[in-house]
């Protein structure tokens, strides 16, 4: 399932519904991205989706994950809107039977979800804002799994 | 008409992030051409490298004839989430 | 942090608690591995540590991993005692300032816990008892990192 | 007099957990030999490959002398958690 949401979560409580009932499952993987305050550089981020387009992109990834990685289920919730640091932005998690496949399914989803996912993305700090794109980190280590 | 929507960037550029468009430009260069008239910065910046448009909301490579009610997003480079 | 603990826990709220505060955090990594049931073969899992030694193993290895993967934080809990189909057995959580590290470290400190942590582990099932040993795969999988 | 501890399969065979063994043997050795003597099916288990022994809670590895009142535990191939 994907959720973009503008409301802070719970990350804990996210990963204790996706828990739970889970009998056959082995390994389950979650990551969870937190706003950086950068030592009082950043005081905000702005973060814009394109809604009807941005969520069915994400799960359209989602989608293949499942299927690459033999994936009992998976959860994306990403935050929208004005995030402070300390809130979590991204929350993803993956389900599978042995833990190789639940790893590699959610770093490879946040490969995806850091570098080519349709966000645009504005830090707000003391001396102004600025947009963010992602770094050459970012985009080579999303060409890992092409 | 179409609905034209702005992200990242091209909304600093242009001062908006959403307006009609009417009548309805026979294709996507077309609109841009429209836009580009109108506002010269927007323009230049529709042209910039890495700038995408998705019609409908599918993204869009060349130019595709538009139906009138179309959503036409052009988008900024994007910054990951 | 290294804890065994013969109760059972709710990963969820382990990870919430791992969360709380991090302003310069970017990346938390949690791993929740669960027994699982295999379709009625195991009806309980039964897990042996050393009180003083296990402990004293594990927390030698975290505290490895904290200084090669530059970690802000790493936990880990691992059940000891009675462990039922569908319960979680051992939660590790890392945290640091970017992905990278977060799921490297999660992913080297489950492929120890794995197959060289010393635990006795012994499955019980309709047709009896068997005492487990890492698998092939774990052996390789942990050898990764040497 | 020292404390034994079995983990895993050894316990199995020997059909106990902890006991304590006196007088004190010079050397773990000795004291394996003594356990071995007393529960030949135990000795042979002590002796097959991939069981450790911890002295005082730290991995040994050969022949080390025993002080009186510590803690000697065999510990069978590692299951992993």
């Amino acid at each position: 399932m994907v959720r973009l949401q503008s409301e802070a979560f719970d990350p804990g409580a996210l990963l204790s519904g996706f828990c739970q009932g889970r009998e056959e499952t082995g390994a389950v993987v979650s990551f969870t991205g937190i706003a950086r305050g950068g030592a009082g550089a950043v005081t905000r981020l702005e973060l814009e989706a394109y809604p009807g387009f941005t969520d069915a992109e994400i799960e359209r990834i989602a989608d293949a994950a499942r299927t690459r990685f033999s994936l009992h289920d998976v959860l994306i919730v990403h935050r929208i809107g004005e995030i402070a640091p300390g809130e979590a932005i991204v929350f993803v998690a993956t389900a599978a039977a042995h833990r190789r496949e639940a790893f590699e399914a959610a770093d490879h989803l946040m490969d995806y979800l850091k570098s080519r996912a349709p966000f645009w993305k504005r830090e707000h700090g003391p001396d102004g804002a600025r947009w963010i794109e992602p770094t050459e980190q970012d985009r080579s280590d999303a060409a890992r799994w092409d | 008409m179409v609905r034209v929507l702005l992200f990242g960037r091209l909304r600093d550029v242009a001062g908006w992030r959403e307006r009609l468009v009417d009548p309805t430009p026979a294709t996507l260069f077309a609109l841009k051409n429209r836009l580009a008239a109108e506002d010269l910065a927007l323009g230049e910046a529709l042209a910039a490298a890495g700038v995408q448009a998705a019609v409908d909301r599918a993204l869009v490579r060349g130019d595709i004839a538009l139906a009138a009610g179309a959503e036409v997003a052009f988008l900024s480079p994007m910054s990951g989430g």
